[in-house]
């Protein structure tokens, strides 16, 4: 099979599969597609679980942090945030009594 | 009195009782608001299509998405000519500038603000045989996005931009991969292949509808049903044959929204007792897995990337899909570093996505697009399509059953339909039934969630041989 | 030296000093930053304008939404053509190719990277009649938006992508609704009715407008200023006079912003203290009404979707404004299954919208589109409209006393204005003024919000007949 | 009033209304036009109360949840739902005592 | 330098540059420019410093508040606000131990 | 085994052993994605692109943007045509049709869904000379948006709508401009100068680019790597070579994430003991500076529209970046009032952009753009370019402390490359490990985000003289 019969195969029209038998055709097509679809996922899986356990097998502890390219500090954003919350809700009278981050 | 009459020559009033069929529209509308509202069918997409099916289908509102036909043609007569064209003798009208009857479209004309159907007798206006020379014709797919607002009105500009360039369900994808865990899958990754079994629906409807009047793109786009799965189903319709788009979108949703009653039927017409009763978690025990889980994290980021590897290679076509689902959920499953990202793909966009989708699928739904024979198609085969889908799960436990000694409870085949979590739910309720002890809720989602890469697969298959 | 020649080339500067009108659109930047920061006129939409104005108005940054003419065309000459065409002698120019006069764009022609105005003398280059001949005309209704983003920057892009295409103010409607609550005037049905007579100063101003040099369509964009509501404003000029769009959206929000200074200056001219002190609650109390609100739940999901229908029976060029206002209402008002829709609709898509929608409603505001006898005759002709409006609905108020019993306070005509809810908190505090226990807050609300309704169908009206 | 004349009447355009004369017809079928809707409005509003009070007298207690179609986990749902509860509590005046996540 | 000379000079391409002159001619146009530009910016700055001590010197304390012409209230956009906040913070381990409204 | 033929058929699998230059890139997508994730590089930019890439390198997926030739023109043949040419002999294909050899577009032919090189041998379909002049010509400039994702993709779709329009780096500049602070650069406002100095990179390598084989055009966006600013290199990119856009935004966003690498690199080799211990603390009590801050928030309004101002009247094509940036920074300084704005800005806008610049960004990196000459010069032009921004900051510090009394700190001048705030944190880390009490971060912070400005005009003056 060279490659030109490839390209004509892989492009195949809806008029090829006009009729019961090209319906057929590509069932069987479909579900067997499906299935070797599902079972690499399921194969790949299984090495992709082996190989994490061999080679990384500590969960990291720190995710790098976000950053965006000339952004100051997400700390600063993040307490913009809380001081627009408190400050929309209290209508510029509330307190925040504590904020944890644990 | 010229006041009045030139009030009642804006108001919709004239077209809507010389065209009922507009009036059966909004109650449609009215229908599909109270099933989404009232009932809580799938709401979040329902409502929405059925607000863009109310206002779509006022005449003179230009909220409706115009149905073109198979070369992206629409038809319109300026209302100068209109006028100066009534002096005239009339005639019968035949459209003969290579529109193929069997298009659609090429039943409708807008003329002016209002649409004429030259089938119908009485329609005196397009008879005039001089105006047909005037019919202007606009070819969609050279008209720039802006002048489509221009000429068309905002929901034609939102259908082109958004949905018809296959933008929205990808994107769709993205936010649904966000809200995605594949932690269970993972755990027990072998009854993914249940995920396979269930999408049995889809290509055997699509044999049955190719031999009942659709065309094999039609057929196609009608079994996709069966993949339960909305994205999926509005991406291959949008593929295979656009002008089924709000029929196929609000039959997938609806199912959807009935898989609470349609898995038990399915389930109680070909399980039995015993094999509802099959307890998972004693056969785990009794053949207990080697597998385990050291680093689950570093797993649960892996996956989705080697999924899109795998899938890209075997059917290419289902990439947009499956790999906008596998980046929504690598940047959910990364954590901190990309939780800014994650937050707007599974929010903001999602919703935003969600509101435009359904707004402008409901505004295909005009009278041309719904009123026909093939919508009954669409709504049997589409129940057909979901029932067959589960019951070939189940038929894949069976098979399976007959040869393993470490036995699968058949509701784990039938929740590879898809339609995560609540095919899972139902499924759980089922089997604790039977069994108030037999939770079988997360090996379901094992299934469930591979029925969304199943139906995907399957999506790709279609387009990629009868796109 | 060269370097430095070179330098002063790439700057503004000489542009600047050549046409200081550049400066006096700067200038205007200035004072709308200064109203809308220090002031707090309407600063969400006016900061954004502003800003949009500022960065439009440097030549060469092509951050300026270009004039086109009637039939949208944009001129240009290449730099080639230009040098090339130095050497000839010079000629005055005429633009003979089809350019209306009266069309604003055609007395402008961005050359390279500058703008030269040929009616202004000592314009030697555009002098040139050869280099007439090799002018660029652009159809802007053919070019693809990345084409007209590559040609003409991205604020032409926005521009012709959200604003002209008419996008944006049905989005903003839509976070509008999701912001409005129908309850007050649910509870005060009746006196929705004064959101139909604050619309008399439309219709006033749009026949003195006609009368003063404007044609129908200018007028009509004009008058609609006198609805008091923002988008309707903007999506009446789109649809009507395009070329006026940016001094039109400014004084609409700037009397909006002015609501606390014109409703009490409007009201001191025409109610007496007895008016003024009409106590609604005593009233209710004097005359009880017998309705009662069993499901206010079910009335507010109801009450959308019926509002809709009506508008759009009556009045289909309304709906697209209508339709998404009272979408935004539904997913508010079902609650918990659309509440993701809700938040998204009236957050992150409303914010979206109004910057966009602000910096490139700016960009509109160059030079030939603010610098004219019009944009005096906009600020002018808006806040009659805007009086006469409030003059409408009070009027309308004291007719209904003079033959009801139940008498109704005048202050309730004057909110039918719209500009929900400054209107009615100032109309509460007039009458708070002149009786501590008079809060008509609850009553104004209900023909304030009525007063969109109004404002949205007197729009719809203009763009259906002059349209 | 036959379709035709309906459509020639729908499809007026500016220059039918130039002048002072035309102005003032536009005045006149806008006021009818916004009276006519708005009094629709209010009727029709009061058939929908009568309505609702007789056939849906009773308040829904628990609206439908929202889902996404293969959705699976909840984290932005939980936002949401503090959103909701913090609105709920707050109504304008309440306050939120505390939301722990431990 | 009349107009014209200066519009030639702007319309400067990139074939005026190649070479190695070109290349430094544009070095320095750009170093110069960038100069130029940050002078400006420090001088004006030290100008406006000097603007706003002399003019207004006193902090605004309340900012004027934002509305939407034609919105109701901004229950909405609080409750936003807070779960903006609370999701920040936490980023699934957080509390917020209270937000007050007085 | 028709069934497995066409399956095979169907696959990506033919293509990528023939070609496997694919195989390369999506080993360079697993590579990035490392790096993102694991080695936290700039994860929130590098991550999506690293999708991208991945995705857009499975032939037939239909996910790669598509490169085109220097007049937007991209080449395909019809299945059919291919299919009817088979039964001719074959011959060697040059095409003719006005394509510059140069251009790197015009090596490839997309054929049906897979994609031929005809310079490679035993590329038979190719090599039929009747196919040749069957080959279809798309002008991308002159497509709709629309017709543009119909024909070639959603990743087609997106990058020309937001991304080669020009529109993401300037709305990312916003969001940036909404999370910057100019506080520490207005209260020490001399040391922004140290942001003109940094920008010697830049105009160094595109000296030294511009002899090595790439054309100015080319040499200018390789250059503008050394402005350490992601948004700004794309912008320069887009307008300048396009080509070129994947590899120099991945080494923008690498070195940029190799901050804590390069800067003490180049630190170590130019500065001594001494010179990194001046401590600016102490030099200001020598020297006390007579500025004082009466209001400081009025100053944050003033700032972002002076600068403005001032950067659109000398460089006015860098307007659309700065006036963003100045945009973003203003709304949040205003505050409440437009803080609704701002959040969005910040949140929803900036990531959504984020994800789309990323994604398509690196759906740009298909085999044609990336495996040449040109990247390895891109990779060692950058580099240089970053090194060289920073050497220049500290000459000019150098320089400076020649002249002057109060001494300035090199690091300060270091930072003038931008990179916001990761290079203040890694100068202020040197510092202190040369003296722990010397803490320089607020002063760095001053040039640090002065470099952002400076980069922002020396890309204007590219696009200026170059464009
Ligand atoms: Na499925
Ligand atoms: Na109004
Ligand atoms: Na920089």
């Amino acid at each position: 099979m060279n490659s030109l019969s490839i390209l004509a195969s892989a492009t195949a029209n809806a008029q090829e599969f006009e009729g019961l038998s090209g319906a057929l055709l590509l069932m069987a097509i479909g579900m067997v597609t499906v299935f070797i679809v599902l079972l690499l996922v399921i194969y790949v899986g299984n090495a992709l679980i082996m190989f994490v356990n061999k080679f990384v097998p500590e969960e990291t502890k720190e995710a790098p942090k976000a950053s965006f390219a000339s952004v100051q500090s997400v700390d600063a954003v993040t307490a913009n945030v809380i001081a627009q919350a408190v400050n929309t809700l209290t209508g510029g009278k509330g307190k925040v009594e504590s904020i944890k981050k644990i | 009195m010229e006041i009045l009459s030139k009030i009642y020559g804006m108001t919709a009033i004239d077209n809507l009782t010389c065209y009922p069929s507009y009036l059966v529209m909004i109650a449609l509308a009215f229908v599909l608001l109270y099933l989404g509202i009232k009932k809580g069918f799938e709401p979040l997409l329902l409502i929405p299509i059925a607000f863009g099916v109310l206002i779509a289908n006022f005449p003179g509102g230009e909220m409706g998405v115009l149905a073109v036909n198979g070369v992206g043609e629409i038809f319109r007569i300026s209302n100068e000519a209109l006028q100066n064209g009534l002096g005239d003798g009339f005639q019968t009208v035949t459209l003969v500038n290579g529109v193929e009857a069997s298009q659609a479209s090429s039943n409708f004309i807008q003329v002016g603000q209002l649409f004429y159907d030259p089938s119908i007798e009485g329609n005196e206006i397009l008879k005039n045989v001089d105006l047909v020379s005037q019919i202007k014709v606009y070819d969609i797919w050279a008209m720039p996005l802006h002048d489509i607002a221009h000429e068309f009105g905002i929901m034609n500009y939102i259908y082109y931009a958004l949905i018809k360039s296959g933008l929205l369900p990808p994107i769709i994808f993205m936010g649904v991969g966000a809200l995605t865990d594949f932690g269970p899958m993972l755990r027990n990754l072998k009854l993914a292949i249940f995920g396979a079994g269930a999408q049995f629906g889809i290509f055997a409807v699509l044999i049955v509808a190719s031999q009942c009047g659709f065309d094999m793109k039609e057929a196609g786009s009608l079994a996709i049903i069966g993949g339960a799965d909305g994205p999926t189903a509005i991406f291959t319709t949008l593929k295979l044959a656009p002008h089924m788009l709000g029929p196929i979108a609000i039959a997938a949703y609806s199912y959807m929204a009935l898989v609470p009653v349609i898995i038990p039927l399915v389930v109680k017409l070909t399980c039995s007792k015993e094999e509802l009763s099959i307890n998972m978690k004693e056969q785990d025990k009794l053949y207990p897995s080697k597998t385990e889980f050291k680093n689950m994290q570093a797993l649960k980021i892996l996956f989705p990337i080697t999924v899109t590897t795998i899938v890209a290679i075997i059917v290419p076509d289902a990439i947009s899909l499956i790999g906008m689902l596998m980046f929504g959920n690598l940047i959910k499953e990364i954590g901190n570093s990309t939780s800014r990202l994650f937050q707007t793909a599974s929010n903001g966009i999602m919703n935003t996505a969600t509101i435009f989708l359904g707004l402008s699928v409901g505004a295909t739904m005009t009278v041309d697009a719904f009123l026909n024979l093939k919508t009954i198609g669409i709504v049997a085969g589409g129940f057909c399509a979901f029932g067959l889908s589960i019951f070939g799960g189940i038929c894949l436990a069976k098979i399976y059953n007959l040869f393993a000694k470490k036995k699968i409870n058949p509701l784990i085949g039938a929740t590879g339909l898809s339609a995560v979590p609540m095919a899972s739910r139902v499924a759980n309720d089922i089997a604790l039934k039977y069994d108030p002890k037999n939770h079988v809720l997360n090996y379901c989602m094992s299934s469930n969630v591979a029925g969304v890469i199943g139906s995907a697969v399957a999506a790709g298959i279609l387009i990629s041989f009868l796109g």
